[in-house]
């Protein structure tokens, strides 16, 4: 053996020796960190899980995505053969030949398109940009956006009046209906429209216009939930009515049946005041419908979609078959459409009085008596088309960009229609197919996304029981642009999305198999990689402060009160608040913890958008921001602030409401930084 | 050696067959085989009886499918029953006992070697296993007190036989049990005690939690075998009365308003179902009163049966189909062994139902805790007519409601037992399994509960943090 | 210059032929003020002279029964009791107006039923003087008793006219409390004009001081009070250039009293609380100025003698009575409070003792009738000259307590009262110009 | 030169001020424009509500006529007057507090804004939605006034005047921090032609311009409380109680006695030199060419020139309307007449005027 031989020996027998120095001692060190991060002590130890997909920008993260579609909501042109699909993130409008099944044009809207309605003479269309606050005119013969008019903040649901002189835009964001004369192209007026809005229907004789709410009235903990549905009188254009929707929220979508005689919406029923102890009868959420008479007594009756051992988890639009006689509720959660037999439920409106109804509405046996069939579909089905004939039922299968085709004569699926999206499934996507998916809580009874719609909040407090019953009621967290502000929960337990929804939360939470790895990497790589805050346009429209805003900072960096005192360093928002998360990702007590709550300290919020996520505190106790300084400040435990005048205040809460994305802060910091240096 | 006997053609349909299975399994995996108890004819036990599997003589053979080859797996056991297939299909667990003065174990055998393995060593009679996922099993033991005779328990384990612990500890006598793909056991059950009641089928987390009703018959027509699940969401069983036997149906998701009747026959005319290929079933069953049970396949879509085994002087019972499963969720337990106690919450106890929309009938404003032999506490509930009990754990107790002057306004309910640190919750007395809750927060969870005990020292205990979510 | 001259010829033309007649007859003038230090007075005869006779309140609710069936006949309480500089005063106000309470319950209360006294503070949140007696409303009190700071009372005063429910004020000085026409209110407490024009003879008139210096607190007490005195000052010829603040709270003064040496007043007036005036009072020595120094009646008290020390001695300041009087009511009121409560009454106390026996005596009178209690408290004539433990309440057409003002002055380590001289006129007289 | 600035000096720029201050203000005098004197409306066949009628409480603190119904701010809530019935909302049915003391109707969107003693208080569609300064940027929950324009609702509030901008959902507050204003203290508010005027009292009529956001303030010229000098000088008094805009025209009330400002130059009314009521207004409202003054001796009505003033007698349900044109005064007898001479209240419409009053509600209408 030559020395060169041995040479060539040593080198890699180096490399081995020092790999295995690194390798056995750095395992147990890994295998301690993710023991740590995981809470479980057989993961893989699959660096990637966390050190790769979570990446949420840079080459690394473009390389790991691709550009869906996602489908959400669509248009039929009158003879059937055209679908308008809007693309909500791929920024887009799809004209899709709906006989060839072929993507035939890509006509660029605002960003992130809601919905698509077509004028009755089909030659244009409206799309509502949610994250853009405006609503656009395309001209359809030409394939261009020939206006572009201002609404209010996250337009959504979209309906024309029947004269099609206007047109009404639900704001989600800003809870109001924003009406726009048509012949002026602009926005007349802004009607309140409940909380959370995006469903809207008119009547068919055009006189009266719903709209329904998502979130449930905001009200201490104990009292009931009730959703609002708007009505409006279209000859006035002004609010009519409210109807309060008993145990029930987040209508999506409501329609009308042809005839006028009943007004269907989709809903959820959850049991937030109840502890959460068990997911079995039903414990946890409840779906359906309900259905607002317009004849006789107008009772607001409710149906499940459920059954005592399977699910319909949320439901998202519901529509009408053009006889009248059947409504169709898309579940995203579970890929399902039911279709609802409406002369079953007439027959059950007229048979049954109110109490009884109301009653029925807990009993998941109930819907034995008109679910006619459950037809499955594609990942996350949402908006549904019916083409003017009868014959075919389109669905936007959100999650695999396809359009799904059913025929209505037999509720069987034919093929559906591909929009072209891209063929690999990334790991996010594929978490976020899960996190949509209720696959993942026994019985299919709801998924991540009921509690966190637009995978954000649902506005309410739940009761999680802890070790006993009645205690901890926490409000629920958003899930915008968490990664990087770990840990979780309000106690700061998890140090890790994969800790958050691991065994401990199959255990109390979905009751059911815990994720696996591989799809814990993907469900953590999707809330830590694809959740983006929307933009601030509410408040913070330009990334310019107004003098309010910019008077609210200085009292934000404050560190001497009104009365030149020193604050200390605790007693000041900036300390425990700094951005550009606007948390020091560490733990104190403001003093809100209540008699019911364990003993914890408060893993410090983040700030980012905190205009979008009320109520506030730990267990939703402030309905506003103003509620956290005067009716829960105490003697100045959650910051310095009882020496401030209301103007003082006001600034204060006029800067948090202007706070949005991080990274457009970090940008900002990035900015001045660089200043600094120059 | 009765393949010799056979013609040139089927033996060249069976060597291919054979060829086959082999090339299939390389190791003599015995996937597509049936395996069944022979129990024999004249045994001491009538057929249907609580222990008509407890034969001597009773043997699990293997059979080719569409053959009457079948081969007796269990030759060196005096008794042998309730073959169990794992989900990868290579293992079998089953009861038997090797001399008649032993009591009845749990056995795994590895089919491809017919290697057996004993798996529990119990003081009882321990029969019925099935498998439930990663490495763990559930089986019946009789656990008969002086008090109650006559109940047994559900056990779970390990594979391995540790960790062997009684998970269910109501005065009830469990006969069979079945893996449902939700994870959770369903179990043909019925009381024993105070007075026996019919059976039912009841459904629980392997852990014995949530123990609840998933289907009974109705009147005048009695459960006489366990379900089997097939993979079309329905679950399958043999009833009966006292004309007549039938295999009915019901569908997983709605049980109590989905019963079919699949075929009708004879009085005693069906035993027991197993699942088979295509969603069909093994159904053991009788042409006349007078023959034994022989297997056939079943069509449950048009009531046909096709006859594929008879065993001469015996009955042919349980069936199962050697094949991979899909196997069940891995659900997740909230039991903590150390915990001494868990909670009961109880939304209204006044809420019967629809009917008490209707009747204005007087409300009860107590509710009387009753052990095996003692009344536990008396209880007042909350305005809401909510209660919340934190009970010593695996201690059987009913509950009936009373006036303010102690007048009994509904009588003691089923049996309950709560697993350490288990948290159960109902809406009412008597609601069933299918009535959600009210979304309104029980005025008793406002307070601390109240304890039940029977001679232990329980307290409650500050609670320990265990912030959720 | 010529312009300007022109200006004033012409205005003089129209402010001296009459243009405008006043619409009233000769009444007394407002605020017991001379005629040479009334507003105006040697210019113009006004338009419309207000405050000259009371307003009636006119609404209803006479007609209303009083309630059957009460377990106890409610009175409110507005005072600074928490998260305020004054809470002294406050609690002070408190217990004197529950010393009465307790007094009239040991008298059998109103008719056997015993008073509660419905207890408010009011330095809450931003304007709750005015959220607190929104609540007293709803609590169902018959008239109440407050308050001290003078926003707080402005705010109160109108919501108590929204509610109609009769406010005695005994803590607030402000002279615009009670300018303000609203017939819900009484004060039975001096006003800082009035001592203010007690003050201004004294400096002026028998001290015979020219150029003063003030120095006063930046908020509403500090300028209303000092707004006052220097309208006087300057009808009286000496008008006071130099003016500086202090905040509340604050500790050093040395940047104020700098200005204040460098100017080299005569004298020094301190407008403010015990507290800091007693530390203003020290650096003003310590400085070196040895000007005589004045002070506004909130430095009668312990805290500020045992601050000041000798530094005190000599401070002269207005006092809306004299708790030194030889009154054998005011002395069996001082023996009570000491005996209850272990500390001396002050000013707030004595005050909220006579207006909470004023609302009592009202109740006795008329019965639990909000309208008619208004009625008997504002007539003039039931309790007009009313002898309380503060001497003589003299309420004037805009229930302003127009009572004698006694000078306090420290005299080894104590202080001292005497009555205030009187300004040789009082009152209007007809040789006025425009009369 | 300091030792001259004595009082000879001092009195001389003092009687300069007035120079010019009243020079400026006596040319305006001439300028109310003459009007018709029997156009003043004259309204009668008044009809009566009080608790007997329906109304939940006799103490009627405004009034609002909105299309087919009126809405009533009582003591006990808020009473609604629809198809001849009457119908109570209350803090059940989540009004912010029962004392409902200000009413406004959104031309925009119809919605019914709330001033009560407890918070603003939105009802739209049927449904009540509080504002408080607890949570929400409003200054105070004593709302004495509350009126709508366009998208924003402002509010005056015992801490401060308040502007809610209905689509941003924001506050904007104005109080002595950031308006000439000495103290936060509220009365009134109205709205028109670009500018909102605030009552502050104790700081007359401020004036905000909504396109430069500018301010200014109103104030009484002769800086004393006690006395009015002179008339037309400027604001009748710093303490103001009421303003209301129409027609060019801002009537400024007091407890002191009128004003009249048309953009140029202030007038003064007392109720010795004009048919007014009395000095002591509680609420101003006008409407087109008239001022409607709510008194506490009855309820007078203007153009600036003529005057109706409509008072109950003492001791019957009759009362007369005394209509004063320059110096000729002239009584209309009316059986039944208003419900109480104290008022608090009062709207207009077409030709039915409601009456908001101490003891009741009075419905009227017109007859001239």
């Amino acid at each position: 053996m030559s020395i060169k031989r041995k040479k060539l020996l040593f080198v890699p027998g180096f490399v081995l020796v020092i790999g295995l120095l690194i390798y056995f001692p750095g395992r147990k060190h890994a295998r301690e960190h993710v023991n740590l991060m995981t809470a479980v002590e057989d993961h893989p130890l699959k660096c990637a899980s966390c050190h790769l997909h979570m990446i949420d920008k840079g080459p690394i993260a473009s390389w790991l995505n691709a550009d869906y579609y996602s489908p959400l909501n669509m248009a039929i042109s009158r003879d059937g053969n055209t679908l308008y699909v809007v693309a909500q993130d791929a920024n887009e409008l799809m004209v899709v030949d709906a006989l060839k099944k072929k993507v035939i044009q890509h006509i660029p809207v605002g960003k992130y398109p809601h919905s698509v309605i077509l004028s009755e003479d089909g030659a244009s269309a409206f799309v509502s940009n949610q994250w853009a606050d405006n609503v656009m005119i395309v001209d359809l013969a030409s394939a261009s956006v020939t206006d572009t008019i201002p609404t209010g903040n996250g337009p959504s649901g979209l309906s024309l009046s029947i004269d099609q002189k206007y047109l009404y835009v639900v704001n989600t964001f800003s809870s109001d209906l924003t009406v726009i004369n048509l012949e002026r192209k602009t926005e007349v007026k802004r009607l309140s429209a409940g909380n959370n809005p995006t469903g809207i229907a008119l009547s068919p004789n055009g006189e009266k216009l719903y709209v329904s709410s998502r979130r449930a009235h905001m009200v201490p903990y104990g009292e009931p939930t009730i959703t609002d549905v708007t009505e409006f009188n279209t000859s006035k254009n002004r609010v009519s009515a409210t109807m309060e929707i008993d145990e029930a929220y987040l209508m999506e979508n409501m329609a009308f049946t042809p005839e006028g005689d009943l007004a269907l919406i989709s809903l959820i029923r959850p049991k937030n005041l109840v502890p959460m102890v068990q997911v079995e009868r039903g414990w946890m959420m409840n779906h359906g419908f309900g259905v607002i008479e317009q004849t006789g007594q107008q009772r607001i009756i409710q149906f499940l979609l459920d059954e005592p051992n399977s699910y319909y988890s949320d439901p998202f639009d519901i529509l009408v078959s053009n006889d009248g006689k059947r409504a169709f509720v898309s579940s995203s959660g579970v890929n399902r459409i039911s279709v609802v037999n409406l002369d079953s439920i007439r027959s059950l409106l007229q048979n049954y009085p109110e109490e009884e109804l109301d009653y029925l509405a807990f009993d998941l046996s109930f819907s034995r008596h008109y679910i006619e069939k459950r037809i499955p579909t594609g990942a996350s089905p949402k908006g549904m088309v019916i083409s003017a004939d009868g014959s075919r039922l389109y669905v936007a299968n959100q999650l695999d960009d396809q359009v799904g085709v059913i025929d209505l004569n037999t509720f069987e699926n034919l093929d559906p229609i591909d929009l072209g999206g891209p063929k690999k499934l990334t790991v996010a996507r594929k978490g976020r197919q899960l996190f949509v998916n209720a696959g993942g809580t026994f019985q299919n009874q709801y998924s991540c996304y009921t509690c966190h719609p637009d995978y954000h909040e649902d506005g309410l407090v739940y009761n999680m029981a802890g070790k006993d019953m009645g205690r901890n009621v926490t409000n629920v967290q958003s899930l915008r642009e968490i990664n990087h502000t770990a840990p979780f929960k309000w106690n700061g337990k998890n140090e890790s999305v994969y800790k958050q929804d691991g065994m401990r939360f199959s255990t109390v939470l979905t009751r059911t198999e815990a994720f696996s790895f591989p799809d814990l990497d993907a469900l953590a790589s999707f809330i830590l990689t694809g959740i983006k805050n929307p933009p601030n346009l509410m408040y913070n429209p330009s990334g310019e402060l107004t003098a309010a805003q910019l008077r609210g900072k200085e009292i934000f960096d404050r560190t001497v009160d009104n009365y030149g005192n020193e604050i200390p360093e605790k007693g000041r928002c900036v300390t425990c608040h700094p951005s550009p998360y606007y948390s020091n990702f560490s733990f104190e007590d403001v003093g809100t913890l209540s008699e019911s709550d364990d003993t914890i300290k408060f893993d410090t919020p983040h700030l980012n958008n905190i205009f979008a996520s009320a109520p506030y505190l730990h267990d939703g106790r402030a309905v506003t921001l103003e509620e956290i300084w005067t009716k829960y400040g105490g003697r100045d435990q959650h910051g310095v602030v009882n020496d401030m005048t209301k103007m003082q205040l006001n600034d204060l809460i006029a800067y948090l409401n202007s706070l949005g994305s991080a990274e457009l802060e970090a940008k900002e910091q990035e900015v001045l930084k660089a200043e600094i240096k120059n | 050696m009765k393949l010799i006997k056979l013609t040139n053609i089927s033996s060249a349909v069976l060597v291919l067959q054979l060829l086959l299975f082999l090339s299939a399994c390389s190791d003599g995996s015995m996937e597509g085989r049936i395996l069944l108890t022979e129990v024999p004819q004249n045994g001491s036990n009538e057929i249907g009886s609580n222990n008509h599997l407890k034969v001597e003589g009773a043997r699990i053979v293997a059979l080719l499918p569409g053959g009457n080859t079948a081969v007796n797996l269990t030759e060196n056991f005096i008794s042998a029953a309730s073959p169990a297939v794992s989900y990868d299909g290579e293992n079998m667990l089953f009861s038997a006992k090797k001399e008649s003065t032993d009591h009845f174990q749990i056995f795994e055998m590895k089919l491809s070697s017919g290697k057996v393995r004993q798996i529990t060593s119990c003081e009882e009679d321990c029969t019925n296993p099935i498998y439930l996922p990663l490495g763990r099993f559930a089986f019946i033991r009789e656990v008969a007190s002086e008090k109650v005779k006559n109940s047994n328990a559900v056990f779970t384990g390990m594979l391995d036989g540790t960790n062997i612990q009684q998970v269910t500890f109501s005065p009830q006598r469990f006969s069979s049990l079945t893996a449902l793909n939700d994870g959770r056991i369903l179990s043909l059950v019925k009381t024993v005690y105070p007075e026996e009641g019919a059976p039912k089928l009841l459904v629980m987390r392997p852990d014995g939690t949530k123990l609840e009703l998933f289907y009974k018959s109705d009147v005048g027509t009695q459960l006489c075998s366990g379900a089997v699940e097939t993979s079309s969401e329905n679950l399958f069983f043999v009833e009966g009365n006292d004309t007549e036997s039938r295999v009915a149906s019901v569908s997983y998701n709605l049980p109590l308003h989905s019963h079919k009747i699949i075929m009708e026959g004879e009085k005693n005319a069906f035993l027991s179902l197993g699942s088979y290929l295509d969603d069909r079933l093994l159904l053991s069953y009788k042409k006349t009163n007078s023959d034994n049970y022989i297997l056939g396949e079943l069509n449950p879509v048009d009531g046909t049966i096709r006859e594929l085994y008879k065993s001469e002087g015996y009955n042919v019972i349980g069936a199962v189909l050697v094949q991979a499963y899909q196997r069940p969720k891995n659900l997740p337990s909230e039991v903590q062994p150390l915990e001494h106690a868990g909670l009961l919450l109880c939304q209204d106890i006044n809420f019967l139902g629809i009917e008490s929309l209707k009747n204005e009938s007087e409300k009860a404003q107590k509710i009387e805790i009753l052990g095996i032999d003692s009344t536990l506490a008396v209880v007042d509930v909350e305005d809401d007519g909510s209660f919340y009990l934190k009970v010593e754990a695996n201690m059987p107790f009913r509950v009936q409601t009373l006036s303010a002057d102690n007048k009994v306004i509904n009588g003691p309910g089923s049996w309950y037992y709560i697993r350490p640190n288990e948290r159960r919750a109902c809406v009412g007395c008597h609601t069933g399994p299918e009535i959600s809750p009210f979304n309104k927060q029980p005025l008793a969870v406002t307070k601390n509960p109240v304890i039940i005990k029977n001679n232990s020292e329980l307290k409650l205990t500050k609670n320990t943090k265990d912030y959720e979510h | 210059m010529n312009k300007l001259r022109l200006v004033f010829i012409l205005f003089m033309v129209l402010a001296f032929t009459g243009f405008y007649t006043s619409a009233q007859d000769n009444k007394m003038m407002y605020g017991n003020t001379p005629d040479s230090i009334f507003p105006y007075n040697s210019f113009q005869k006004a338009y419309k002279y207000h405050f000259v006779e009371p307003i009636e309140f006119l609404g209803a609710g006479r007609e209303k029964k009083a309630p059957t069936g009460l377990t106890e006949v409610r009175l409110g309480f507005l005072g600074p009791l928490d998260n305020s500089p004054i809470v002294p005063l406050g609690l002070q106000m408190l217990n004197g107006a529950k010393l009465a309470l307790e007094q009239a319950n040991e008298r059998g209360g109103y008719k056997g039923i015993p008073y509660k006294l419905m207890i408010h503070n009011d330095v809450g949140l931003w304007g709750a003087a005015a959220n607190e007696v929104i609540d007293m409303d709803d609590e169902g009190v018959w008239a109440w008793l407050g308050s001290i700071d003078d926003i707080v009372s402005h705010v109160a005063l109108r919501a108590t006219l929204k509610c109609e429910i009769m406010m005695v004020c005994t803590g607030d000085p402000d002279p615009t409390f009670t300018e303000t026409n609203i017939p819900w209110a009484i004060r039975v407490i001096s006003d800082d004009r009035q001592s203010c024009y007690a003050l201004a003879n004294y400096v002026y008139n028998e001290k015979g001081h020219d150029r003063m210096a003030i120095i006063r607190t930046g908020d509403r007490y500090g300028r209303v009070g000092v707004m006052e005195f220097m309208g006087v000052a300057n009808r009286m010829g000496h008008p006071v250039r130099m003016e500086e603040r202090f905040a509340t709270g604050e500790t050093d003064f040395t940047m104020q009293l700098k200005n204040i040496k460098n100017d080299k007043p005569e004298a020094i007036i301190v407008w403010g609380n015990a507290k800091e005036s007693a530390l203003i009072v020290n650096q003003i020595r310590e400085m070196g100025m040895q000007q005589p120094v004045y002070a506004s009646d909130r430095i009668i008290s312990q805290e500020f003698l045992d601050i000041a020390g000798k530094n005190a001695e000599g401070i002269v300041t207005t006092s809306q009575y004299d708790p030194t009087a030889d009154n054998p009511a005011l002395k069996k009121f001082q023996a009570d409070y000491r005996k209850k409560f272990g500390e001396e009454p002050n000013v707030f106390a004595a005050h909220a003792f006579d207006g909470m026996n004023l609302i009592i005596k009202a109740i006795e009178k008329v019965g639990l009738n909000r309208v008619l209690i208004r009625d008997v408290l504002t007539d003039r004539s039931t309790f007009q000259n009313y002898q309380g433990v503060t001497g003589n309440i003299v309420l004037d057409a805009s229930w302003n307590d127009v009572g004698k003002i006694f000078m306090g002055k420290v005299e080894n380590g104590k202080f001292v009262f005497f009555p205030a001289a009187q300004m040789k006129e009082r009152g209007h007289s007809q040789s006025m110009a425009g009369y | 030169m300091k030792s001259k600035f004595n009082l000879t000096f001092f009195a001389f720029l003092t009687l300069l001020t007035f120079g010019i201050v009243s020079m400026g203000f006596t040319r305006s005098e001439k300028s109310p424009d003459v009007k018709e004197s029997n156009s003043v409306p004259i309204y009668g066949n008044w009809k009566n509500f009080t608790k007997d009628n329906g109304l939940p409480g006799n103490k009627t603190y405004a009034v609002r006529v909105d299309g087919d119904r009126v809405l009533v701010g009582t003591h006990e809530g808020l009473a609604v007057y629809e198809d001849e019935k009457w119908t109570t909302y209350t803090t059940e049915n989540g009004l912010s507090h029962n004392g409902v003391i200000a009413i406004d109707v959104s031309e925009l969107t119809g919605d019914v804004w709330l001033g009560t003693m407890g918070g603003l208080t939105r009802w739209s569609g049927g449904k009540f939605e509080q504002y408080t300064q607890m949570n929400s940027g409003m200054a105070n929950d004593l709302v004495y006034a509350v009126i709508c324009d366009g998208k924003d609702v402002w509010v005056a509030t015992g801490g401060g005047a308040g502007k809610l901008d209905t689509y941003t959902k924001e506050w904007e507050i104005f109080t002595e921090q950031n308006a000439p204003m000495h103290e936060p203290w509220t009365y009134s508010v109205c709205a028109g032609d670009n500018k909102v005027w605030i009552a502050a009292w104790g700081g007359g009529v401020i004036e905000y311009n909504k396109k430069t956001n500018h301010f200014r303030d109103y104030v009484d010229p002769d800086g004393n409380m006690e006395i009015d000098l002179f008339p037309d000088d400027g604001v009748v008094h710093d303490i103001t109680t009421g303003v209301s805009y129409s027609n060019g025209i801002l009537w400024a009330a007091t407890y002191f006695g009128l004003s009249r400002y048309d953009g140029r130059g202030w007038k003064g009314y007392f109720d010795h030199d004009s048919g007014l009521a009395s000095n002591f207004i509680n609420y101003v409202r006008s409407v087109g060419d008239y001022a409607y003054l709510c008194t506490d001796k009855g309820l007078s009505i203007t153009d600036g020139e003529s005057w109706v003033t409509y008072k109950k007698n003492e001791n019957d349900k009759n009362g007369k309307a005394i209509i004063t044109n320059g110096e000729s005064k002239t009584e209309k007898s009316f059986s039944p007449s208003i419900s109480h001479n104290f008022i608090l209240g009062v709207d207009v419409q077409d030709d039915v005027i409601w009456v908001a009053t101490s003891y009741g509600l009075s419905r009227g209408e017109r007859i001239n």
